[in-house]
């Protein structure tokens, strides 16, 4: 199924969660936030979500900034 | 000698000076200047991570969160929507409802737009954010997001990375005037050491700044010359400065002199 | 951190703030700012003793004179003649050769007598003094000074006592580019700690002050203000400040922000 | 010598001045002011008549209309609503279509709510005004009020009455930078004629003031200076200043000196 | 409208602007700014003949000395000795006792020498010389030249050529309330129409310039703007400016508010 | 009958119309603007329009301003 | 005899030291500097140096200056 | 013989005045002034005075200056 991560279209497992999408793309689950279809996900919900073909993800994490 | 404590939302922070971690020469130099600004809070953004850049350093790997608090911003948003959908994710990665609030209205000047940031104001406050919001020495805008229910109100001194100071001396003095309830902390613009102390010696609460440290030739230095300078600028304050006059004063008695 | 230290006549003194003993409200307060000041230089002034008063508290039971020097002036003279007789006075009160020497040519303003300071300045050189001359910030004058073998170069900032702070930023910054072989001290002027800062930051050498001290409020708070003025100052100064710009820099990256 | 003229709303007036007519000692001085001001345009205020008061004199007959055209203002006015409705009436009183916005915000510096004034100038520009807001100087807002078809945007230099002159000269510059197709008109704060040719030097487009002329000890002298610092800023903004420099640079030539 | 005249010993001049004739792109141009200018001074340096160029336009076929008094400097002289010798020489060729007196202390600043100052001060005199001493604003230095009998007082409000406007107004304002006897004229640093603006404003007898003229873009133009700035700056002098407030005051009435 | 002018209750015969008003307040039409129950009344109507009982009037005029 | 100590006259007795002078007024002399007739006196001079009648001295001390 | 003109040395005609220096130099007296031997030398004294080996002359006018 295809997934769109920080506005890229992307192939992904059907049913994956996002801690397992996070798996895969070495991100430790406590550095980063995730909105899920413009909404916020609760860190909780990572390993409940599974994904939907054409979910919007965006992964962001802190950077420097003033 | 104690310059006292900020206090914002009701818990106080050590430091009245919060920097940021932004457009420093690395990682390392970041983390031995915030040491030497003895800052109890920094500011960092929130941003897409690059998933082509797998790995690597991360920003937090330098910071000692468990000595300094994690000041996410919505540095580089447009609308309220943005900085508001910016902050919610700030909050789910730094795990506090602390938020710079910035919703940007000129890209030359990245002056804030404060038609949108009282309406980001508004719906952070809401959500229970403790909203510290960037914007200009507008008095009005000022005493609008103080009763929105910002936890701070924040006018800058100068363009974000000027390095000029206090441009306008006159309006944060009335700024201060009036805005009594919540703490005035000086937001982006400061340059050198005197521009902090003279933004204290007027009696603000904070001070809050990135390029000027982050920019400087030697950073560590100029963070610790920014941590002086707030200490200084704030003791200056406490301490009631003389008047000012045209003319002198004799230091030294005017009897006894020999002739 | 190091922020060098002030070497007159071949001598290093670990301050870069020397402080005055006049217009304390008493001499405890006096010693507490002294010590709050961390300056390891005081000036003191050069009177007859008052017959009519025996005994009682004299100034130097206040001061550690251990950890700081002594700074004889010759405040109050109004001729060449005047100043070295006192300063010879000071001299054998104090055993030291250092003096600070003054030849005033106003009494309204306290503005110096430059060529009556430069006789003086060449009489007692030659009878081994280390002068350090309280003149203003005429360059001509700050070169024939240190020609005539002064230790160092003290412009005004401001009249004496007058707290505005230096006045002639433009001249400082060319006094500063011409005269490097001996320090240049600013000494007057200075009402508050960023005025104490800005000196600092144009590259001076080092500050003096009192009645900014003495005169405060809270003398002791305003002292300890001083001597983190002068360091964030001089650390400001080494560190590089940023350029000055017009317009904005981002601190926060632009990439990657969520729209 | 030409200064060009002051368009607005493709009206041009001659003079780039604009004074107001209030806090004159009587209606005399004020006549002979704004004559010696030159200005073509002065500002009125709208009140209720006073019923208490039966015939008197009349403001209309101190001002020769048919050589200045009158400004309606919106002073005292706190809300969009009053604003509009003091500028219809102004409109009605003086059967023309300018209107000098005012919409206040704060009742100690008399500082504009920019969010009222924006919601007066939509609603005022739909019913065929040409607007000339008073507001400060947030170039996101002047941007605004342009986009909502302001005929002029007009920032003021500091408090209304305050004396003060341009406060922030970096702001005027930005805002004069980025304002281009609508003219700049400084409003408020001026206190002398410096004031006024700093601003026009700046690039403003013109001056409106009352109190710094009014209020002086002899109005109509203030009035001739006012006139004439606005064309000799206006005159200098054309000419091109030399570049500020540190140093000297000779204006006799070094050559054939007699030595 | 009157701002007096400028008189210097005995003898009074229409305007209180004084220019140079160097640095002009042609002595075209130089000729139409000096009448834009008003001026009823202009100084004129004294060189050597060029003998390798016979022939030629010459300075003086350019200004018409039936409406304009010449003023030769001693620019370019170093010792009080080649300023009298030079001293001398203009007044042979210019047939009047008047005297710009420098005596250039530093080759990058053009900094005045006080010393030499006095001592070429105190033989002209002698001669029967006018003499107008171009100095600093050393108040000191200032009283000694008019007891040496000076005509007037020349302070420089900053270096020759540098366009930086006046940099130490205390100072000029100290000078002023002491030097009462002889005319103070503002000599060299004023780069647009506001400096000059200001140091009339501070109440300056008159102002002398010329690279602020001469090295503009258009010198035509801004010798127009300086005519106007300095009286208007002596206008508002005259007219008593409103004191500085830090808030408002309404310049409407707030009575009859339509509500 | 009774209108309000300015803010005040004040006594009026029947029908006058506004122009009436004026004259009998010795204003000169030309100097003044009227706000009649809120809204402006142009001048050509002055003449035309009687006021009715409860009428709220704001009689305006220019002063000195900046 | 007369001495003038710090401007004004004064009775001493006849051939006593600047010391001696010292102790009478207690004034320890590790505080103070003497000027007499015009010249300093320096401090190992002021047992031997003995005052004679019309001798002008100074007496000073460090006050607080700046 | 030879006189020092304006610093260089310079061949002129034996018992020449020096207004007629000037005109062979094209230089209206009017316009110049001279320094002879550094003295100045009064105007009316151009057409008398005559030159010597020598003389240092020095021949000057008015440019533009401030």
């Amino acid at each position: 199924m295809t997934i769109v991560l920080n506005g890229e279209d992307r192939e992904a497992p059907p049913d994956i969660t996002v801690l397992a999408l996070l798996e895969t793309l070495d991100y430790a689950p406590g550095r980063v936030a995730v909105e899920l279809n413009g909404d916020v996900l609760r860190r909780v919900d990572f390993g409940r979500r599974t994904l939907r073909d054409g979910d919007r993800i965006e992964l962001v994490q802190f950077v420097g900034g003033g | 000698m104690q310059t006292g404590t900020l206090t914002i939302a009701g818990r106080s922070y050590p430091s009245r000076l919060i920097v940021g971690t932004g457009k420093y020469p690395d990682f390392d130099i970041m983390r031995r200047a915030i040491e030497a600004s003895g800052a109890s809070m920094v500011t960092v953004a929130v941003r897409r991570v690059d998933l082509s850049r797998r790995g690597g350093e991360s920003l937090l790997d330098f910071i000692d969160t468990t000595r300094v608090t994690l000041l996410p911003n919505t540095a580089g948003c447009y609308t309220a929507d943005e900085a508001v959908r910016t902050a919610r994710l700030g909050r789910e990665a730094g795990l506090s409802d602390l938020v710079k609030l910035e919703v940007i209205g000129d890209e030359k000047t990245l002056f804030p737009d404060n038609e949108g940031l009282l309406q980001a104001t508004r719906i952070l406050v809401k959500e229970g954010f403790t909203v510290l919001p960037y914007t200009n020495d507008d008095l009005v805008v000022a005493k609008r997001l103080r009763d929105a229910g910002a936890a701070a109100v924040m006018p800058l001194a100068a363009p974000i990375g000027s390095g000029l100071g206090i441009q306008n001396p006159a309006n944060l003095r009335i700024l201060l005037e009036e805005i009594r309830d919540v703490p005035v902390i000086v937001d982006a613009g400061v340059g050198t050491a005197s521009d902090a102390a003279i933004v204290m010696e007027t009696g603000a609460d904070g001070v809050l700044m990135n390029t000027g440290i982050a920019g400087a030739d030697d950073p560590v230095k100029m963070a610790r010359a920014m941590q002086l300078a707030v200490q200084a600028g704030r003791l200056a304050f406490e301490a009631g400065r003389i008047p000012k006059k045209l003319h002198a004063r004799a230091s030294s008695p005017l009897e006894g002199i020999v002739r």
